[in-house]
């Protein structure tokens, strides 16, 4: 059973598994998605990286010494502006406001491929596996010069998809 | 297709089978190999197939990685038309 | 024949570095490049760097590229482009090529930062036009902004086929997989995840039977391996792609260190063949350093420090640095250097760069 | 297949217009720009035939250092077009063997 869930993590199939996410210290708990906007950092590994730590000025992300540590995420300090999310170099931070509506959320998400949707579209929410999985219309698209051609989209999707959807699905070009 | 029939060397489209072949005859290091079969002789001097070569070489004789070295590197390091040393300041060895 | 204090081979991350680190200290120092453009393998780093603020982290390796050159051009480098080091003589005198002329150039210090070439893998149709480096496809893409082909089969899962894979969808190709013959991905598991949201499978434990094509690729077909790397019967699956891009592994460009009589050792880890050298970047030729991937495989950010390294070390002992000032500015780059060599990705490295400074008799 | 717009590096910019001769046809291209990557913008994937086997051969490692991609420019064998830039009125022929596809070689 042990190796069965070994061959299912980030590192054989490119994909965090559930239990990957659950055991780092930047995936918030569940409980803790009913505050209203956070962040859902999705970073597994012990790279040596920080700049999140410094990007959040809250100071509700920690790397500290070595910087091959995860980012401990504090729930508390954290008012889900999303400043780290075009920063974070492995593009593993995202943002989750599941109080947007009593039926919807929104997910926020970097995304740098083009075109770039439009407010108002509606595309397929895509999740960590790359398979569409619901619509979800686009709320905003932020690019302002220091994200450094990072877009941050933000989408609406089913209450139920929001720890699902990542990103969307691609348009032609 | 059969492995022997695959080119190792693109420039000098040296095939494994004749790497093989020459390590038959007794050769055992990346220079003998180099100058019985042309492979790494061409244009490119090596740059593409060396490490092709070195595990063949490897696998083949079953010497360890570590006592087969590259092939003595002589200059030029990159193409040069013929008579460009001879365009320089004075002639170099 | 003209002389010089310093000669730095190669302006890419680690060459840069060393030059504006040693000019700063008050050298005179020639940076050499047979490229039209400095920058090395910066320029097709469009890609945000990881690391912590002083590796520039989040910053993309172009505009890394672009600031190292104008601190070589504020620090007063001389930059020789599209001139080629063909041959290494005699006290420390390197021959070097310019449009087809030819001249000598004698240097006190030499720093050879002459980068790797991409390795190769030999399978039927290897040769068929459409079959290139992965560094090539991204060459062409991110600097010269033409597509390779429509669609692309990636071998490597390391960071270069995650990241170039992922570079060919920014550029508007379609990327139909990425295949690695090991059972894990061995690049970041976020660039990984980055190319999964965005659609491209990867196949662990497979590996690329053959290319197929009449002028040029059409087809490509694929199938898992054994432990022994033996493809599976009935696992074969054909995919209709136009090029095919190998991404695996580099090997230090070492012709010049072993021209120079360096002294080498071979560690599989950091890419086969390594000159040995100590904590100075000092090869066992007194003079002559290296720094970046020809001291061994690593990443942008441990070359760029390296090249900072080898810089102050060749600096302090043509005497343009005191010997305490000196070593208080290697301390900064050792910490930093250390600082990237911890953790699953970099401890294979550490332990790469202790067996080199074991083998220089200095560990 | 050019890359006209890019999500991080904005839009192309690119030297001016000219034109080269490929095998007798004309290529449109951009003033310094690598020869292969003209090619290879205008639908070119074979630049020569080898020696041995008449196999057809591109652009391998773009850096020019494999000499896959060598041609005949201006008359002249062997050019890695990979790196060489293009230049008005270049001339232009896919080489066949160690020179053009006449001589038996």
């Amino acid at each position: 059973m042990k190796k069965a869930r070994a061959r299912e993590g980030i590192r054989t199939t490119g994909i965090p598994s559930k239990e990957e996410l659950e055991a780092s210290p930047g995936y918030p708990k569940s409980d803790c998605l009913a505050r209203g906007p956070i962040v859902v950092i999705e970073c597994v590994q012990d790279i040596p990286c920080n700049p999140c730590e410094g990007a959040c000025p809250s100071g509700a992300i920690k790397v500290g010494n070595p910087i091959t540590n995860l980012p401990v995420f504090d729930v508390e300090k954290c008012d889900g502006c999303g400043t780290c999310i075009p920063i974070c170099p492995g593009q593993a931070i995202f943002r989750v406001d599941m109080t947007y509506q009593t039926d919807e959320a929104t997910v926020s998400f970097p995304y740098e491929f083009l075109p770039l949707p439009k407010k108002g579209d509606v595309v397929q929410g895509i999740d960590r596996a790359g398979g569409a999985v619901c619509e979800a219309e686009v709320l905003r698209v932020q690019q302002p010069k220091g994200f450094d051609h990072t877009a941050v989209i933000t989408v609406i999707v089913p209450k139920n998809m929001a720890m699902e959807v990542r990103s969307i699905k691609r348009a032609k070009r | 297709m059969k492995v022997d029939d695959l080119i190792i060397c693109r420039c000098e489209e040296v095939t494994e089978g004749e790497i093989k072949e020459a390590i038959r005859l007794g050769l055992t290091t990346m220079s003998e190999v180099k100058w019985l079969t042309r492979a790494g002789m061409g244009l490119c001097q090596g740059k593409t197939c060396g490490r092709l070569v070195m595990s063949i070489l490897v696998r083949e004789t079953n010497q360890p990685p570590d006592e087969v070295k590259p092939p003595t590197f002589r200059p030029p390091t990159r193409v040069m038309a013929l008579g460009a040393l001879a365009n320089g300041e004075k002639e170099t060895e | 024949m003209k002389n010089t204090d310093m000669v730095v081979v190669g302006g890419g991350a680690a060459g840069m570095a060393a030059s504006i680190e040693a000019a700063c200290a008050g050298a005179e120092v020639v940076l050499i490049d047979e490229n039209e453009r400095p920058g090395g393998q910066l320029f097709k780093q469009i890609h945000k760097f990881f690391g912590s603020e002083v590796h520039r982290a989040g910053i993309r390796g172009i505009h890394i590229g672009r600031d190292l050159l104008k601190e070589a051009e504020e620090a007063g480098v001389q930059v020789r482009l599209n001139t080629v080091v063909y041959g290494f003589f005699p006290d420390k005198c390197l021959g070097l090529m310019c449009n087809q002329h030819t001249e000598e150039l004698q240097a006190k210090m030499i720093i050879l930062a002459t980068g790797a070439s991409e390795n190769v893998l030999a399978f039927p149709g290897w040769t068929l036009p459409g079959v290139m480096g992965a560094g090539a496809a991204q060459t062409l893409i991110n600097i010269h902004r033409v597509l390779p082909g429509r669609s692309v089969l990636m071998v490597g899962a390391g960071n270069v086929g995650l990241i170039v894979s992922y570079q060919l969808l920014q550029a508007g190709a379609e990327v139909v997989a990425v295949v690695e013959g090991l059972p894990t991905i061995s690049g970041y598991g976020v660039h990984a995840s980055k190319i999964r949201r965005a659609g491209v499978p990867i196949f662990t434990g497979h590996t690329i039977l053959r290319a197929e094509g009449k002028e040029s690729v059409e087809r490509v077909v694929i199938a898992a391996v054994d432990k022994s790397w033996q493809p599976l019967a009935g696992t074969e699956k054909a995919f209709e792609v136009d090029t095919v891009c190998l991404a695996v592994g580099l090997s230090p460009l070492a012709e010049l260190a072993w021209m120079a009589g360096c002294q080498f050792i071979y560690i599989p880890e950091i890419g086969g063949w390594v000159p040995v050298h100590d904590e100075n970047m000092e090869t066992s030729v007194p003079g002559i350093y290296v720094a970046g991937d020809l001291a061994g495989i690593e990443e942008a950010s441990t070359a760029m420090e390296e090249g900072r390294l080898a810089g102050l070390a060749a600096a302090e002992a043509l005497g343009c640095l005191s010997s305490k000032d000196g070593r208080a500015r290697k301390a900064e780059v050792w910490e930093r250097l250390a600082a990237l060599r911890i953790g699953s990705f970099g401890h294979g490295r550490a332990l790469a760069m202790e067996k080199i400074l074991r083998a220089k008799g200095v560990g | 297949m050019r890359i006209d717009d890019h999500p991080i590096l904005g839009k192309a910019e690119r030297g001016r217009s000219i034109t080269l001769t490929v095998d007798g046809s004309p290529v449109e291209a951009f003033e310094g720009e690598p020869i292969a990557v003209a090619l290879m913008a205008s639908g070119h994937r074979v630049f020569r035939y080898t020696t041995k086997q008449k196999g057809p051969r591109g652009v391998f490692c773009a850096l020019g250092r494999c000499t896959d991609c060598i041609m005949i420019v201006d008359g002249q064998a062997n050019v890695r077009t990979c790196v060489t830039p293009a230049r008005d009125g270049m001339v232009i022929e896919k080489q066949f063997g160690r020179g053009p596809r006449e001589e038996k070689g």
